[in-house]
């Protein structure tokens, strides 16, 4: 079993962790961490197919893609934050509830 | 095997025996404290150790020098941070006795 | 033999993931969280991705975390009692709830295992077409770098950074637009403590140092824009504890000069050369490594301002709710 | 000697899931930062352990970025709660 191999899988796992934490879980905060750990799993599968592709060096495009990913994802984070933080200042509210 | 594989063997089997006594001292002290005196002071001992020993290992000057300006770096920011959360607790504590008096 | 590492990190992963999702109680799950992005550092080290790990070991020890914290303490509930209150009125909505969304729980469950087996299946017969690597090793030489992450970065997909370094200045707007844009006249609690404005005096020129050194060793080595523009923004972080935001001080066009320079000057340089009858964000190979030096060390300003203006108005948002609250 | 280096990697990853333990149990969200700068060490320990077994010298870089950013959660937790203490005064 190769080193890829390992962390291909897991990345599938974590994508699929992070997207029942998108659904499951309940606090605002829990959501946001949720999405970035599907990020997370997107990003390992990037990096660990271009460690397979390797020559002299690993595949330098996904390498790329998942640095602008990651601060993407930090701007993304940073403003779903905002939001929650907002929603919280103004009605009081941790989740989305439906009883009002 | 050379003599600079036995002493960074040397080194890091020490280096690791500090990281476990911090690690068991940060699991099982009954309160904040004693667990930052545990994890502040053993496992920088233990990464001395360990980078000590990855020094002689990699024998590169250059190398060395970063090496030691990791460890400096870790031990300026965890003996700050150490007092740090220390002063933190103590304010925390104090204010909430102050609380449950007044 | 080595591989034991990876499958005790990728062990590690899964479980502190998921742990941080199902943990009770939200500080649990907040450092959890932190636990996964270092862990997920190390995991790059060992897929042979320094830089990613670069950028990661910043964002997930130094932005995010902080970010976090500070949200943390907005979510946290005030007393002992209203937590109290908090638990039981969770307590009850959860054994209500527990009864009526059986099936829909039920319905997850099965649909993520689906989807898991789908997505591991088509994870494992990911076909091998070698990428782009073979293309990237060809056109090095032109680039003007010699380390492939940067070169790809900044000169053969530099349409793509450009773009990325306007998400965040996006990001910074929207941030703008839920907390309000009259932000930086309040001041702030300043560092009372002596040893800690000591440790902030120490730890600003270190950062700025090593920014600076990863700025420049990107030509060759692992390192570049993004991860010296998160250093740089942590410099900004720290000032903003010490009792210094800097956007107080610095005046307000300065301000918004630093946030737009890495965005307008690429855009400017790129239309410079099509103008010159090259295609966008072309270089000329002769200049490219200066070219490609400036446009990062502008871009690292740019990102480093922009991550410090999104801090100082998450942080300055839950100033104003203690007001609001007086005021009702 | 390669066999060694990845002996100490696994102990000190050990190290850190045992260092969880801490994270779930802890009473006071000081503990719990008290152990994401445990891991923040083991973590520098196991990059430079690293650094001799690939024998890749950036990753020295890699653990200079770990700690210098290490003291920000700190001091953010520091600051960011103590006003909240100011409040419920």
């Amino acid at each position: 079993m190769e080193i890829y191999q390992i962390y291909s899988l897991t990345s599938a796992i974590l994508f699929v962790i992070g997207l029942g934490g998108v659904f499951a879980a309940r606090h605002f905060i829990k959501k946001i961490i949720a999405t970035i750990i599907m990020g997370g799993g997107v990003f390992l599968c990037f990096v660990s197919f271009a460690q397979r592709d390797a020559l002299t060096f690993a595949d330098p495009v996904p390498h790329a893609l998942v640095i602008t990913g990651i601060v993407v994802a930090v701007a993304s984070a940073a403003f779903a934050l905002a939001l929650a933080r907002r929603i919280y200042q103004l009605t009081g509210e941790e989740s989305f509830t439906n009883d009002k | 095997m050379m003599i600079k594989e036995v002493i960074a063997i040397i080194l890091l089997v020490v280096g690791c025996f500090f990281f476990l006594a911090g690690t068991i001292g940060v699991l099982r002290f009954p309160d904040l404290f004693s667990r930052l005196h545990a994890l502040t002071k053993a496992d920088n001992l233990g990464l001395g150790f360990i980078a000590a020993g990855m020094a002689v290992y990699i024998a590169s000057p250059l190398a060395a020098l970063k090496i030691f300006f990791i460890w400096l770096f870790t031990l300026l920011a965890s003996s700050t941070s150490c007092y740090l959360i220390a002063r933190f607790q103590k304010e925390q504590e104090q204010s909430k006795n102050r609380k449950e008096q007044g | 033999m080595s591989i034991l590492i990876d499958i005790l990190l990728a062990i590690l992963g899964v479980y502190l993931a998921m742990q941080s999702l199902l943990a009770s109680r939200l500080s649990q799950s907040v450092f959890l969280f932190f636990a996964f992005g270092l862990a997920l550092a190390l995991a790059w080290v060992r897929l042979g991705a320094v830089d990613v790990a670069i950028t990661e070991a910043a964002i997930a020890a130094g932005f995010l975390g902080v970010l976090f914290l500070d949200a943390l303490r907005d979510f946290s509930p005030r007393d002992t009692e209203e937590q109290q209150n908090l638990t039981t009125v969770q307590n009850s909505l959860s054994r209500k709830e527990s009864k009526s969304l059986l099936l829909p729980r039920l319905a997850l469950v099965l649909g993520l295992g689906l989807f898991l087996l789908i997505a591991l299946e088509a994870v494992w017969k990911i076909p091998e077409g070698g990428g782009l690597t073979a293309a990237a090793e060809t056109l090095l030489p032109e680039s003007g770098v010699e380390h492939p992450v940067t070169a790809v970065l900044l000169n053969f997909r530099a349409y793509d950074t450009w773009l990325e370094i306007g998400v965040i200045l996006l990001g910074l707007l929207a941030v703008f637009a839920v907390g309000g844009i009259q932000i930086y006249r309040k001041p702030i609690a300043a560092a009372d403590d002596p040893l800690m404005r000591q440790v902030i005096l120490f730890f600003t020129p270190v950062l700025f140092l090593f920014g600076a050194f990863l700025l420049y060793i990107g030509k060759s080595g692992p390192g570049g824009a993004f991860q010296a523009g998160v250093l740089w923004g942590a410099i900004g972080i720290l000032l903003h504890f010490g009792g210094i935001p800097v956007y107080s001080w610095v005046p307000r066009w300065l301000g918004h000069l630093l946030l737009t320079l890495g965005l307008v000057f690429f855009l400017l340089l790129g239309f410079l050369f099509m103008a010159a009858g090259d295609n966008l964000f072309e270089y000329p190979p002769a200049y490219a490594g200066l070219l490609i030096l400036i446009v990062e060390t502008l871009a690292a300003i740019s990102i480093a301002a922009a991550l410090t203006a999104i801090f100082a108005n998450l942080n300055q948002m839950k100033k104003e709710q203690p007001n609001d609250t007086a005021q009702k | 000697m390669d066999v060694f280096f990845i002996i100490v990697s696994v102990f000190l990853l050990l190290n850190i899931v045992l260092g969880l333990v801490r994270v779930w149990r802890g009473p006071t969200v000081a503990d719990r930062l008290l152990t994401t700068q445990l891991f923040g060490t083991t973590s520098i320990a196991i990059l430079l352990v690293m650094a001799g077994y690939l024998e890749e010298l950036t990753l020295l870089n890699v653990a200079i970025t770990f700690n210098v950013l290490a003291v920000l959660l700190v001091i953010g937790l520091v600051q960011v709660w103590k006003k909240k203490k100011g409040e419920t005064r």
